[in-house]
């Protein structure tokens, strides 16, 4: 790679091999990560330089293996525990929301759960309805989980840390479709608030709310529109669960106008959450009602073009904009 | 129900008696707990283990202070025999804020940190994995305890067992598996439950060492739980001591109880730990009569002691209701 | 019971009793719906009445019996499974979410899964975190279901049937807390359309939105106002999924105000979809922002006042509806 | 590799030579699946079932019309045999509406109702208990069919299986369980996903018959299968049918095979179901080298017409994208 040019994947990877060299606490499992390298290729010889212990293979049994990572966490280690891809997480829910999220609260404050989920998430890869889920809204709903969205490079580089210090669970996820994707990673960043949200462009006439894949796809956007005269501000959620909402609304508060933008469909959406948010905070700020950009409300067929349709891309998110602008 | 079984360890008329009491003070315990609950003192579900106790004093005795136990919805008798104070269980069990769980959980939720007694867990078979996952860090800290699971036969049926199973024998973690078979879950009988009703055949499916002992037999299931953890501690490994069991009263206080004869009942009743316990004793000359007196005296006081406490207890503010939800809210 | 008063409990085994004498094809099953009688009694003497063909019990294995009350519609018969209490759902999930959920788009349109899942839901009855789940959100959010919910004595009595005839696959809310409460049954109900939300009381002045336990909450609350001269309107959705925009937008077009009132703690909640559809159809026609009125975001606490704290009360509709109206 | 099992079922040779035309077709069918691949006129994950035929082709031989089938996401052979043209199941890979999903489901999602072809499950193990459901509506409905359920041993480490063989053992329902044991899950061996690697022992944990073949030598297959479908049949209760086979192919078309050795790949190759009943049936004078000439030949354009016709097939339109989300959107 030429100069400081990175993949998303030598991000993550990166922020793992940091994590087991700095905390012998900390350990990885999950299906595959070690002999086969991961399914994507992420944790690729970490196993040769971490050994078994710290880089388990399990069988598939998502339930089990994330109920371990709570007890193990219980047990004072620093799981991370990898859920080859979001698709497969329902099977562990009720692990994550009935003992991971409730213990510490249920145990009147005696037992918390420093445990990370990590999950490969996202569409673009025409890989078919059971396997191009975005359920960030499922995960963002439940009470006693952090919710994080690696959207950028500089997020699936820097999140890990800061959440594998967190006392209390947390989701990471993290985006299949950008493995490959160089970028420039910010100097001296090392340390994130994983409380906060980010702007990543900033602007007057109107805020891109967004997350995940949401992110470059509406900085490029924000370019586009940029050539037209406009200038949108672009807000990366990042963490999901509990939202940000001072960021949401300062925003929001100065441009009067918002788009919200995500890969996940409509209904009961991170976009329902802002626009709710927005409208109990900034009703009187508005110039015009906040709109949704999202996934198409349908699981999502193999074939590339429908794939594309089913959920936002730049040039909508572009005339989408041009379109809230022009009735404002 | 007094006869000897092959090798019963020698018991001392203080750790005997010790025994003894642990079963009559479970039983006292939840008969009150029972009342109070038709008081409206206690409210929720409330699971009683009546009829069941020698399971849990059983187990329990060979397990250490380093250990972890992990029990279900049905665990004041595994949450006293633990060393819990009756007074912070009943306090819960009020929901009041001086509870072993803050009030939180209530007759469900019994947690302390202290013995390392983690719940206390509602969801039929969810706490399985997490036992694993606590040994996998006993293990990998290189501790030496073992952790102690308490399920219900109903449970096996769960997906959550075999993965539990199969991960803690790939692992080979020192878990204690402890089915406690009381033939129902809820009103489903175990052959409704299990198209294989041998449940220590569940173990071979995964490698894992099974015994079955008789659950009403409290030396019986002394001396399976000392072979058992014993096994677990010599071998790292996992394994599977099915306690065959029954519980006397109704699954819940939600519960006409249709789905079995009241002569089944009145069978098993026969089979009673305690007096079962108390005939031994009584043959070993290892109690008198007048001890066993004494003995429930000072049983119903502490229950007494712990209604007492329960009633002068405080309810938590309403506004720390979402204090606990993170760890930042800690204060 | 008196005249026509009768059950929330009765109501559901009326549906149910008619469902099985009415079509060969409807079984149930579900944990101890059988021998038990149901673990709220639903159920009771219905095995004694149709026998364990048409009444199975089943072994603790949701994701198992949820899967096969999958295949078994695909098979031609018209499963209604039982999931005991939304608490447990989550070990269905994936079945639901992966196989109920999809199967007809992922196969072009061969396979339609004529599935109706039944769960108790709902707080009040002192059960503590694991057993007081408000998942309706989480159903809601999953393109190819239709999400019901049960706020009503009319709705229990009659949304199975349209449900059972509903070729795909349908999720029905009922609330453990209605149990015993009596009411009575409006005349000549017998065939609802449940693509519709109802309106269950006309009023001029604000719309109260909200399903479930909801219901009856709000129209206490209504009649509260009504005696401070208040006039408010109560929109039962009872339809979670698809929402039934329409009525919803009819209404606060009319009063041009809104409250949303739900149990289910408050991101990513129905409150949150409801409020960014009126924000993205009647920004323009609000005179107050919409205001949500949702359960807290916690692990439900055992005691009673804490669990009573933990979702909204009749006493706070009213001040929340007071509160908006003076501001407005 | 050619020899006979012990009770070989006498074959025509018009069956015989249709058997190894369908192990054949699979194998062309696949290998100019994997050429479209790289020629991206096929995308998203691609699981091919090279050196596996003779699992499919032996099993399928066993069932009738009126039978249901459900698979993985590694099905194309399973729906060649099963009778899909290969003309609709290319076109499915293409992603063309003319596919036999619509195009929606791609590689992974062959679905066909004519032929009770249902699917093309890609969550491992989601599939069984959905099998065991049908299997019981058949049983309500007191129709003949079996089902027949394929899945790799990798699924047995879910909870899903435990909890589909449990159900269907109490149930007493048709279902043909076939684990086609390939050895890995991904890159995760038998022995790091199972503690117990005897498959078999998986079905006595439930009740249920169990039995294993050698998953290469078809003939073998077929006599396990037509044992295990009669017992299906005359029982109406499930049966485990372990075939222990190999891929000769990555996992997927993104597995750079560092879980294994080459060299181990080359020992399972020399065991080719392919070679291995082609000699056969030319030791029985049931073939000619010329009819496996023809064979081939056939079966290349076979698959070049399913290339060509996919070809020309159409992409759905954009509007049609929610059509089926729900029925009443169907024209
Ligand atoms: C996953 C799940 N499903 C259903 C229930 C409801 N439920 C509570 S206890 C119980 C029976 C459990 O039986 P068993 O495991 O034998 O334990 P026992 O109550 O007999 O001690 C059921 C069905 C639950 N709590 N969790
Ligand atoms: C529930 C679930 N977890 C993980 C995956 C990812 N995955 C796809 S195939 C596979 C391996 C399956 O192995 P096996 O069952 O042996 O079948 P094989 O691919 O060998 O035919 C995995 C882990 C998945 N699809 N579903
Ligand atoms: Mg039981
Ligand atoms: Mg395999």
């Amino acid at each position: 790679m030429p100069d400081n040019l990175i993949t998303y994947r030598e991000c993550i990877k990166q922020a793992i091999r940091e994590a087991l060299l700095g905390d012998e606490r900390v350990f990885m499992m999950g299906e595959d990560v070690g002999r086969y390298g991961g399914a994507f290729a992420v944790s690729k010889n970490l196993l040769q330089e971490f050994g078994p212990e710290r880089i388990m293979d399990t069988p598939l049994s998502e339930a089990g293996f994330v109920g371990a990572g709570i007890g193990a966490a219980l047990g004072g280690m620093r799981p991370i525990v990898e859920i080859m891809t979001v698709n497969f997480s329902l099977l562990a829910l009720d692990q994550i929301a009935n003992n991971a999220a409730t213990l510490l609260h249920m145990s009147g404050g005696q037992f918390n759960v420093p445990l990370v989920i990590r999950m490969s998430a996202g569409i673009g890869r025409q890989l078919a309805a059971q396997h191009s889920h975005s359920w960030e809204p499922l995960f963002a709903h439940l009470p006693g989980l952090r919710v994080l969205s690696a959207g950028t490079h500089e997020d699936a580089r820097y999140m890990l840390a800061p959440a594998l210090l967190d006392p209390d669970p947390v989701i990471i996820f993290e985006y299949t479709s950008l493995l490959n994707l160089e970028n420039k990673l910010p100097e001296n960043t090392g340390s994130i608030d994983i409380s906060k949200a980010k702007v990543r462009r900033e602007g007057k006439d109107i805020s891109i709310i967004t997350y995940g894949t949401g992110v470059y796809k509406s900085l490029e956007a924000a370019t586009e529109l940029a050539a037209s005269g406009i200038d949108a501000e672009v807000v990366d959620l990042r963490i999901l669960r509990p939202l940000d909402e001072e960021t949401i609304i300062a925003s929001v508060a100065e441009t009067h106008r918002a788009l919200i933008v995500e890969d996940a469909s409509k209904s009961v959406s991170i976009s329902s959450e802002v626009s709710a948010r927005i409208m109990e905070r900034c009703f009187y700020e508005l110039d015009a009602p906040v709109k949704r950009l999202c996934g198409a409300e349908v699981p999502i067929p193999y074939p590339k073009h429908l794939e594309d349709a089913a959920v936002p891309q730049p040039a909508q998110i572009v005339s989408s904009i041009k379109n809230i602008l022009q009735h404002a | 129900m007094a006869q000897e079984p092959a090798t019963a360890k020698p018991l001392t008329r203080e750790q005997a008696q010790k025994l003894l009491y642990q079963m009559v003070l479970i039983r006292k315990f939840e008969e009150m707990s029972a009342e109070m609950y038709t008081k409206t003192k206690i409210r929720g579900f409330l699971h009683l283990y009546i009829g069941e106790e020698a399971v849990a004093v059983g187990v329990m005795q060979s397990l250490g202070t380093e250990d972890n136990v992990l029990c279900t919805y049905r665990e004041h008798g595994h949450a006293l025999v633990r060393g819990l104070d009756p007074k912070i269980i009943m306090a819960e069990m009020y929901g009041k804020q001086e509870g072993c769980s803050r009030g939180r959980g209530g007759s469900m939720h019994l947690f302390d940190a202290k013995t390392r007694f983690y719940g206390g867990n509602a969801i039929v078979a969810g706490h399985l994995a997490m036992a694993v996952g606590m040994a996998l860090a006993d293990k990998k800290m290189k501790r030496n305890g073992l952790t102690c699971c308490f399920f219900g036969e109903g449970a096996i049926a769960e997906g959550a067992f075999h993965e539990a199973m199969n991960l803690a024998a790939l692992w080979q973690v020192p878990v204690l598996f402890v089915c406690e078979n009381n033939f129902y879950a809820m009103g489903t009988a175990l052959r409704y439950t299990h198209a294989q009703t041998d449940l220590t055949l569940k173990g071979a499916a995964y490698g894992i060492a099974s015994a079955a002992v008789d659950g009403m037999d409290l030396l019986a299931v002394m001396q399976a739980a000392d072979t058992a953890s014993d096994t677990v501690r010599n071998t790292g490994k996992p394994y599977l001591l099915v306690c065959n069991t029954y519980r006397f009263r109704a699954h819940s206080m939600f519960d006409a109880e249709l789905y079995r004869e009241k002569s089944e009942v009145e069978e098993w009743k026969k089979r009673d730990p305690i007096p079962g316990f108390y005939n031994y004793l009584m043959l070993q000359q290892l109690l008198t009569a007048d001890d066993f007196k004494a003995m429930e005296i000072q049983a119903e006081n502490e229950v007494q002691e712990a209604v007492d406490f329960a009633e002068t207890c405080s309810w938590e503010p309403v506004e720390e209701l979402t204090k606990y939800t993170y760890s930042e809210n800690a204060s």
